[in-house]
């Protein structure tokens, strides 16, 4: 590393990163709704399709089904396809695809084939855009076997993750969430790949493990910051990857805090977090000092107004209040 | 292309028996779809309406002449673009503006804000923001109504981007199979979002490919009222007495950007002028003076009732008040 | 109750309930792929087509999609549709109408509408169908604020579930197991509704409690049989509702037995499993005796080999197993 | 209807100079398949192989007619009734046969069973259980090929029941818009399961349907397998010279049931009887006989071959291993 910094926002390191992925490998595309004229719906890939033309920046008609399938298929045929679902909520258009093509060929054909597709959507509320179109649904995609599925929260991830994701011979999804894509901050004037797998200990502490992902992790870490404030050393960990999780990473530091809270965006029941205290429950259990808790989106349908937004998706007062209670506080 | 330029400038009023009175009221309602898009665009740079806004100016003339066919007992189903549908359809205004606004007096409560209109009073099935997802909902009304033995139609309106969606596809072919009583009412308004129609069709006459369906279809200027209302009233009686499905294309084009995001940086601002100058008001308005039916002190009249309707529903929306958090859950199951 | 009883298969159960329907109320219609003159792909509709006629027995067209929003706009419209999707694999391509459309309606229109419909599929693995055909994503489903979402397993509830479910004014999901529709048993002459809310205590226990739902109840009433034998008395409890979960039930049964096992079709990370697990985390810390464990399926996509199908979902000697662990042996 | 009926009875051989050599090696490949499928079913009710278990019998002239035209580095996309696909691509019989049982000599390893047919070297993509699943897929493979600057064709077989799927409609339409190396091959034979054309689609007409999405699209004779191979070259030949996609509408019938569980309450034994009478072995067999291409030798010793080679396979699936339990979670990511 040269030590050099550069100043740059979630959204410019993401198209730094497909910038250099069509700069590295004639095989990478890029493919989605208004990615090219448009500049993408959250302005990812904006002058992209100016640079690369229409064949790499490839605009789609609205069919998530048919160029999520295509994008498989190309990948099949040896190109390193990303795919652009604008956001996870459309991206239910493209499920059957996803999960009955992308995950299955490699392991249903016998090892023949591989799928080294990268499939991008935002996730995520905060953006009072109501209930059809503020899903985080990233617990779906990290049941099913045969995909990866990671999600860069950091400038570093939205930077790496994405070159990783393509020379990886599977299925990768990577969400970015929403109200990240303005975060600015430093990055490392050369920063390149980092792995898909893997949590990263995001702050260091000793009394309780605060684990997430995506969009909560910057509330997370506020929310470790009051509880530094108030003489609580929390621990945050950013899961980064949703499938496979990292159970050393985990349960490490479980072993040393004896506490844990898991904050996810997803409705509570059947979300991602529900994995990860299962997980707890299971791998270390005689650990623990008192239960595992959640703090997750309330579970209804997400709505319009703002304070009611922010009523249903975890906030920094759940969260110190949710490690409080691991401390009987 | 040769259909790329803006229609020609005369309204189709002979195929209608138009009364002044009449005439008025599209004018009217036309005036008071484009007042209150403008509104909302103004309140949204102020922030008191937030998340996406796709506003329908340039495109009234649809909204307006459809509803002119359809009775208070037929459906409706509409888009995330749907104030229009919604005013013409007699959602009362102040409580649109106070769903705008994400207020409790709102016509849904305040949670679906711009693009989640409901009413079930008028039948006003929403407010879908999903693109092509109320296409398949249109056709399931429509098969409660013929099970039901009533002769109610279903009005669906999409843009033709959602033309490309696998829903559009099997929603044609069920309603068509299936002779509902559905009238599809394509707004072309040559772009989706940023693609325009020759980037997402190999088949770029929308009225043609419908019409593969087995259904008839056909396209027609969406910027003149009456040629809407004409076309509306046509599919409808046909619908209404058993004929099944009908298909309207309706040509059209959208003066504002997608929505409050969009820089616009997909077409000229030549091309928008150009429309601009044949919207469906100005033609209308021009059509009106000339043959003597509207004067300066009748318009003057129309834009302060309008002005004053709109004044006051923004001063209700003002003056409402946020749904209680503690009605977060209310009305949600499992 | 007459007392009188009947020889019945699950599969006779359901089409009972399905003529019931019918002849009770005439907003009841079953629409779905060949429901009518082909009979339903498992046999179900066998007949009705007959009875009544191709309007109320309406076979569709290939578009889950399309179908399936028709079902929820009928229901908007005032019907109450029942929706067979054939199976939860093609029910991927109707997700988007169940999940943003049916889900959300009632609550993001204010309370002003209902969707009383109610939506079939046969799920989970067990009769070599391979990767595409043998999925179990009941957890999915059950993650979905405004959806209920019940999984009959006996006669009984095949028999009276449905009736209830389109009483309810919200859309339904009922799983059916296809290894389920060819079991047989007595049933009482006169069985008609039951809840779809609430857990039921198969059998009664107080060493471990074996949690489970749909195709794994008896696979699991197995276990609890051997279990028996080698003296440990199990309690198994049928969820029959996934959503939502009934927590007092079960909570109950672990505050008696202070052990708990879940058992789920379903692939590991992410199952529905993971859910009690957590909440029995939550709800139950303190009662606890040993770590709750799951019993799920392998995380790969579902081979067709029978020895390999079998390894890959959940069978009874690992059931037997993961009890004693709880019990230290 | 007036196609309600079988097609008549003379092959098109003038389409084609038919060689008595490739006369013969289309007979030998739609028999193989045949007999291929005949032992399926033996082997199924001896419960050699599980699962679902589809039959190709009756539509073995469309498979093997496309294949002809196809050059060893196109690509093929097929269903899950997708034995004759494989058979005439060139995959190994007893390879197959292996599959069929689940055994890991299979050319899926014994993992994908009938329904999920695979082979790298041979561009074989499979067998996709999802009804219109495989379609996408094809797109996408024909775009690599494009992306690539290879001439490369990927031909695409799915029935007619999956037109009705938003899948096909998204599919054809992006192969259109772009203009795309695929071969889109329909077997229409008139069912889906038990739900008969016309009560699928509104257009019954497949390839005025395709043809609706700005692509060449026919219709033909999918009993005769020297007009399907006719036609196969020509549309291959256009595709690989960069005429973008090409639709051939097969029409066809299933001589046996979809499934092995399905009673066939919706189609008369009648009408089953009368289109077995024109299959496209017997037709094309009886042709062949009458040009003086085929004896009584020459048959018999055709035959003789195929059941050699069929029970070479069937021996060679029996005598092969089951792949270990420990390999489970082998070839899975995540
Ligand atoms: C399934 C789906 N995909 C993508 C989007 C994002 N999106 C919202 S509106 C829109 C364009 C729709 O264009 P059109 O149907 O022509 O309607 P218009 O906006 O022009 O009225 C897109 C891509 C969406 N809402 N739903
Ligand atoms: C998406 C989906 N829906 C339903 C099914 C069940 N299914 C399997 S084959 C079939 C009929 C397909 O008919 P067609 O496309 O005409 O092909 P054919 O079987 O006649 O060759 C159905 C309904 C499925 N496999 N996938
Ligand atoms: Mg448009
Ligand atoms: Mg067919």
């Amino acid at each position: 590393m040269s030590g050099e910094t550069i100043q740059i926002t979630y959204r410019e390191a993401v198209r730094a990163a497909i910038r250099e992925a069509l700069d590295r490998d004639p095989r990478v595309f890029l493919m989605g709704e208004d990615v090219g004229r448009y500049g993408g719906c959250y302005a990812v890939s904006q002058g992209l399709y100016d640079d690369y033309g229409p064949a790499r920046i490839r605009d789609t008609p609205l069919s998530e089904c048919g160029f999520t399938g295509a994008g498989i298929g190309a990948a099949l045929g040896g190109m390193w396809p990303i795919v652009e679902i604008m956001t996870v909520n459309f991206s239910l258009l493209a499920l059957d695809q996803i999960v009955n093509n992308a995950a299955t060929i490699r392991h249903m054909s016998g090892g023949q084939f591989h799928v080294p597709v990268v499939i991008r959507m935002a996730t995520g509320a905060g953006k009072q855009l109501a209930a059809q179109h503020s899903h985080s649904l990233e617990t779906w995609y990290a049941h099913v076997p045969g995909l990866k599925v990671a999600a860069p929260a950091t400038l570093e991830d939205a930077r790496g993750m994405l070159w990783t994701a393509l020379t990886d011979p599977d299925p990768v999804i990577l969400f970015e969430h929403v109200m990240l894509y303005n975060r600015a901050g430093t990055l490392a004037a050369d920063a390149s790949a980092v792995p898909i797998t893997g949590a990263a200990v995001r702050r260091a502490g000793t009394d309780v493990s605060l684990i997430t992902y995506g969009g909560c992790l910057f509330k997370t870490l506020e929310a470790a910051a009051q509880l530094a404030a108030a003489d609580i050393a929390a621990e945050v960990i950013d899961l980064r990857s949703l499938r496979p999780l990292d159970d050393a990473t985990l349960m490490a530091s479980v072993a040393k805090t004896h506490r844990a809270v898991i904050i996810d965006e997803g409705w509570r029941s059947g979300s991602l977090a529900a994995e990860v205290s299962a997980r707890i429950m299971e791998q270390a259990f005689w650990e623990l000092d008192a239960p595992v808790g959640r703090v997750c989106s309330a579970e209804v349908p997400i709505p319009y107004p703002k304070h009611l937004e922010d009523a249903a998706v975890p906030q920094v007062p759940a969260i110190v209040a949710a490690a409080k209670a691991t401390l009987g506080q | 292309m040769t259909d790329a330029h803006p229609p020609d400038n005369t309204p189709q009023a002979h195929k209608l028996h138009l009364s002044r009175t009449h005439a008025l009221h599209l004018l009217r309602e036309m005036l008071r779809i484009r007042a209150f898009e403008e509104r909302c665009a103004e309140l949204y740079t102020a922030e008191k309406i937030r998340g996406f806004l796709h506003l329908y100016s340039g495109e009234e003339a649809i909204a307006v002449g459809i509803m002119q066919g359809l009775a208070p007992t037929d459906a409706v189903v509409a888009t995330y673009r749907e104030h229009g549908h919604a005013l013409a359809r007699g959602l009362p205004m102040d409580r649109l503006m106070a769903e705008m606004y994400g207020k409790e007096t709102g016509v849904s409560r305040g949670r679906g804000g711009s693009m989640h209109l409901f009413d079930a009073e008028r039948r006003f099935y929403g407010g879908s923001a999903i693109v092509g997802a109320g296409i398949p909902l249109a056709v399931g009304l429509a098969l409660a109504d013929r099970m039901q033995a009533r002769t109610q139609v279903t009005a669906c309106f999409f843009g033709e981007g959602a033309v490309a969606e696998g829903a559009f596809h099997e929603s044609l072919n069920l309603a068509a199979l299936w002779q509902l009583p559905v009238l599809f009412v394509c707004e072309n308004n040559r772009y989706a979002m940023g693609t325009a129609l020759e980037r997402s069709e190999s088949e770029t006459d929308i009225a043609r490919k419908a019409a593969g369906y087995q259904m008839p279809a056909v396209a027609l200027d969406g910027m003149d009222v009456i040629a809407v209302e004409a076309a509306a009233r046509e599919a409808i009686a046909e619908i209404r007495n058993g004929g099944g499905p009908r298909f309207l294309e309706c040509r059209t084009y959208r003066f504002r950007a997608h929505s409050m995001f969009d820089p616009q940086l997909y077409r000229d601002k030549a091309e928008v002028a150009q429309w601009k100058q044949q919207g469906p008001i100005v033609r209308f308005r021009r059509w009106l003076e000339a043959a003597g039916m509207l004067d300066a002190d009748t318009a003057g009249q129309l834009d302060a009732e309008i002005a004053q309707a709109l004044a006051a529903a923004v001063d209700f929306a003002e003056g409402s008040d946020w749904e209680p958090v503690a009605d977060l859950t209310r009305d949600v199951a499992g």
